[in-house]
């Protein structure tokens, strides 16, 4: 299991390195990247923040309960950027290794599903007018 | 008992800073927590969603926190 | 949209920068390597054979359901191995961009699961005994 | 008219070559061109399924065949 919470930019290959299994047949691979717009604004650039030691805690045990609901799953890996991102840039890398597609779907949307909804980081959209933390507000 | 606050995201900017240090009675409980924050700073219940976390943990709004807990303020999550 | 057939291992990392567009934030990929195992035999590596021609063709009309069925897609790539491949070669790479990531997911496995159902290729697993043309026979 | 019939995998297997030249009536069906080919060589009924390509799509039982068509025989495939 490859769990990590960066500085610096991800390494894809890294993370596909990571997911070679003799028995995997499949691997899905979820990347987020940054997006030059956000509900109608231009985006210049976002900025991560983390709760570091809750983030990793979070982010193990999302891996974990995806490896509980696909047992057969055979590798997981989820990496999280932090800091300044530009455009383009890879915010998340999600990958996983299974028998069979199917499920590598299925543990890898979960994944990012999950980890969108309970994992303790947090984006702050910048525009050229001014900046806003995505979600906070209603 | 003697509390830390690890304050994050839009939450560390409605404070003003990145920790609190609040002095509480014993047993006081994350719900009570809570409000007391949200009174102190009013910006808090704007958010969509305030949660705390203990050792790493979400709280239930009646868990009892204790001195050695490591407390943090959660808005309103957005990774990915 | 790329889509090829290839006789040589596959370059994952070009087939992700192929990806690569401002306004996407959401990058699927499905890579199907070679398995030890099929059916509860061991596999020693497998052939795949394709008609070329319409292979691609049927490749190509694949991307284009997915972009008809999924507007948004912005990015799409199919890349399909032939020829003799070991255990953990990759076979097969699929990757989409997509503004958001609920689409990536879908678009990625509509072509995946499609490719599997009409695109001329054909795979011939060796074991240890004998070889076996994947589900030719009921 | 005259046609050149492509094999694939376990087709061409079955019939030992990887091309069949065939002589056929003008306006023969794909359905009878596939019964021809089962008949001539009854490992084909043996396949899950037995479809024929005409111009790299797949073609319909009542088409009707002509001499420029490209035309293949797709066994079950299998890629992926």
């Amino acid at each position: 299991m490859l769990i990590e919470l960066t500085d610096l930019p991800i390494d894809v290959a890294a993370v596909l390195q990571a997911m070679q299994a003799d028995g995997a047949g499949a691997v899905n691979t979820f990347i987020g990247t940054v997006r030059n717009q956000s509900t109608g604004r231009r985006v210049m650039r976002l900025h991560y923040e983390a709760y570091d030691a809750m983030a990793l805690h979070q982010l193990r045990r999302v891996a974990e309960q995806a490896q509980e609901r696909w047992p057969m799953l055979q590798k997981v890996a989820v990496v999280h950027r932090k800091g300044t991102l530009a455009i383009g840039d890879i915010a998340v890398v999600v990958a996983v290794a299974t028998p069979h597609r199917a499920e590598s779907f299925a543990a890898c949307q979960f994944i990012i599903d999950t980890l969108k909804q309970v994992v303790p980081i947090w984006k702050k959209e910048e525009y050229e007018d001014g900046t806003v933390w995505v979600a906070a507000h209603p | 008992m003697n509390l830390t606050i690890a304050l994050f995201g839009i939450a560390r900017e409605i404070v003003g800073q990145s920790q609190l240090q609040l002095a509480l009675p014993t047993g006081t409980s994350v719900q009570q927590l809570l409000r007391q924050l949200q009174e102190q700073y009013p910006g808090l219940t704007q958010l969509s969603s305030l949660a705390v976390a203990r050792n790493n943990e979400y709280a239930q709004g009646e868990e009892l926190l204790q001195e050695r807990d490591e407390i943090a303020l959660i808005p309103p999550v957005s990774g990915g």
